[in-house]
């Protein structure tokens, strides 16, 4: 019988390695896996680069990871928050590497990633500063930028249900990059709220398949209403 | 008398037609919303909701539906939702309308700066915005006239580093409403109540041209 | 007031112009856009470039289409089927173009060309015979293939249930090529067997949003159980 | 005596771990779903089909059910649909564990021809077959050892063009299970029961290894 539901958030962090690429799901308080960053910390693997929209928010979560000293790469479209002070330290101090990526650039990469597409072109960041560095080509008659695939060796996300399966349901505005984070990982890690039975959720409601995800732990937050910590 | 932000967000609402698909930007740009009643409008936001309804009533808040700002939302009926790859596959590939940004600077030759003030800016935060500027269907710029020390934001070439190259269609500010013209520049559209052509043109630093 | 949904298959198809290239979705003989098919020969648009899967059976559909000389061109991933009459005499006796690209590529292409990405790479058909012609690249020590985005002017799709922003559910696997085709054409227009009142279809269940549709006509054959003719 | 078309299905399910998400080619390959009983394997059809069932029973059929042959098909539970460009993005994206496939040949070096028999085929068709060689994380081919009119399908060198490069791990014939290892060529796992190395051996067009 397939399983992918693992009993602790520790059992599901398991085996991550130091010098991982570590995809992070969430787009602002939404689709966080911050149970599972949480875990991360504990964890202790370092040396990490950490792919994610933003920079970390106070001094939990992301932010504490890299406070922790953990991080040593964060590639993201907007490394500012309502309270980056974090990542803005370790920044000034050259501890820490930073790559910007187009937000859209950041979440085709990443699909590239998980869709066996090792580049591709794009008209976005076509003369600007972050063409620097990348080839640059016309077709018919248009500047595009060719951007590179962003894989993972772990992806950390969150959703709304799982089955054993492993597939995934997402709610509201909660998958973002939920769901390609999911593709491009070699160990993809979810936390979600709800299990159902194998045959529950509608075939037409998966968004991720189970195909993609390799560990599921259940974060019951007991309802529809509560805020993810982080929020 | 210039227009407020509140009067500068209503006059870009009332060129928007019925039917266009839209992604407001943060600041004056999200308050165009409030100003397109009667019309139905689609607002996307990049994290994947297509159809947003106007802010919630207190206690009627869902945690899960949030914009690109990260305020709480509503949906319309008829929204959906996807992912943020899908959602930037909208925006990349043409099917936006309309994209309504902020900008430190426009240049004559639609030059859209707007992300970074200096080459050497500690962490620039790009987002989604050189996306929108490269991707949507029609960029139009809402923004006040000049910085808060009175330099022009309306110029010939960017000083800033660009967020987007000959992107900006239209220029809605507290003093005019500007078209972006190809091989033209700036002309000027429309002034706001009591704006003479001369004050927008002392405080440009580019021709704005009329007809 | 948003209305998309039009009251004729004539009125669907109005506008087509000769030389249009014409994305046709339906895999086998689930999610063709049949009627619309029926329509397009109807409408009398000729010297067609028509993207499909599968270049048609017997003499019916897309078949009639090309048998009454109305296709300069065919871009597919498998030529044959159970009935290639039609096609089979045509490109024998050169009367017909044909473009053969392996099925993933055909999907990944009609994709990049709503995407906004003009062309990509894959390994699919590196160091074959497809290949030819094709700018091939190593990444990383691997072989690859570029393609280009391969857009449309027209795409005649099919769904399940729509609504009159041109929301549209599939059913089934009935979905295959007509989600990535409905991004990637200048006038989308898609048959559905049934309109829903806006704010009926489950947020999550829309796989295309309106903003990609153009034009929606109701061809309802009478509840879940009846097959499309061409099947 | 050599396995008939449906004990070579058997024997190839009898290597299917529990968990994999397989995909299967038209005819022989298409077989191995009904050997896998007892074992929850994930089918995937190139159509967006993940999670396929056995075929339907009479009067249960539906028509909008079908799988990459144009089967009518059942759905397991835990079935999901996406569109075809991502079931594409999960063959090519490397998330299928086995794919089985059908050959006209299969070279020593891994190469696979199973498309079309000639350079000068008439509108050959390709399908998704260059795909899954070059997308999935392994893949099987399940054949018979020789043509019907006796010639060697096992080869040192394709003579039909080439499906994919080096793709082949494993082929199941029905005189033989034979690995395909990179440097080393064809090595024999399993002979069907009653054949012989040598008569393996004089059916193949390539040397034949065995421990």
């Amino acid at each position: 019988m397939i399983n992918k539901i693992v009993q602790s958030v520790a059992e599901a962090l398991a085996g991550v390695k130091d010098g991982s690429t570590v995809l992070i799901g969430g787009f602002g308080s939404v689709g966080q896996p911050d149970v599972l960053i949480e875990g991360l910390i504990e964890q202790g693997a370092k040396d990490l680069v950490a792919v994610l929209n933003n920079a970390g928010v106070g001094r939990v979560g992301v932010a504490r990871l890299m406070e922790l000293g953990r991080v040593r790469k964060i590639i993201c479209s907007f490394p500012r928050s309502s309270d980056p002070v974090v990542f803005e330290t370790l920044y000034r101090e050259g501890r820490i590497e930073l790559e910007i990526t187009p937000q859209g650039t950041l979440a085709e990469r990443i699909r590239a990633a998980g869709a066996g597409i090792p580049a591709f072109y794009t008209a976005t960041a076509a003369g600007t500063l972050l063409e620097q560095g990348k080839e640059v080509r016309e077709f018919d008659g248009k500047r595009y930028v060719m951007e590179r695939a962003l894989p993972g060796d772990v992806a950390l996300i969150e959703a709304w249900e799982a089955d054993r399966w492993g597939n995934l349901v997402y709610r509201g505005s909660g998958a973002n990059f939920n769901p390609v984070m999911a593709m491009a990982a070699t160990l993809t890690i979810a936390q979600v709220q709800h299990i159902r039975e194998l045959g529950e959720l509608h075939p037409h409601m998966i968004m991720t398949p189970g195909v993609y995800v390799n560990r599921v732990v259940q974060v019951d937050r007991g309802g529809d209403w509560v805020k993810p910590e982080q929020a | 008398m210039p227009f407020t932000r509140d009067q500068m967000a209503a006059r870009l609402a009332a060129d928007v037609p019925e039917g266009w698909c839209v992604n407001l930007g943060i600041g004056i740009p999200t308050m165009v919303a409030n100003h397109v009643q009667g019309k139905e409008v689609i607002f996307q936001s990049e994290n994947g909701v297509i159809g947003m309804g106007p802010a919630p009533a207190k206690g009627h808040e869902d945690p899960w539906l949030i914009n690109a700002g990260k305020q709480l939302i509503t949906l319309s009926r008829g929204a959906s939702f996807v992912g943020h790859a899908d959602s930037f596959a909208m925006i990349r590939g043409g099917h936006i309308d309309l994209c309504v940004l902020g900008a430190f600077e426009v240049a004559e030759n639609g030059d859209l700066a707007n992300w970074a003030t200096s080459e050497n800016d500690t962490a620039p935060a790009v987002g989604g915005a050189m996306d929108l500027a490269a991707g949507a269907k029609r960029l139009w710029v809402v923004m006040e006239h000049t910085t808060k020390d009175g330099r022009p934001k309306l110029v010939e070439r960017c000083g800033y580093p660009l967020t987007g190259l000959a992107c900006v269609r239209r220029v809605y500010t507290n003093l005019a409403v500007i078209d972006v013209l190809p091989e033209k520049g700036f002309m000027l559209v429309d002034l706001a109540p009591g704006v003479t052509l001369d004050e927008v043109r002392a405080k440009s630093g580019a021709t704005i041209h009329a007809n």
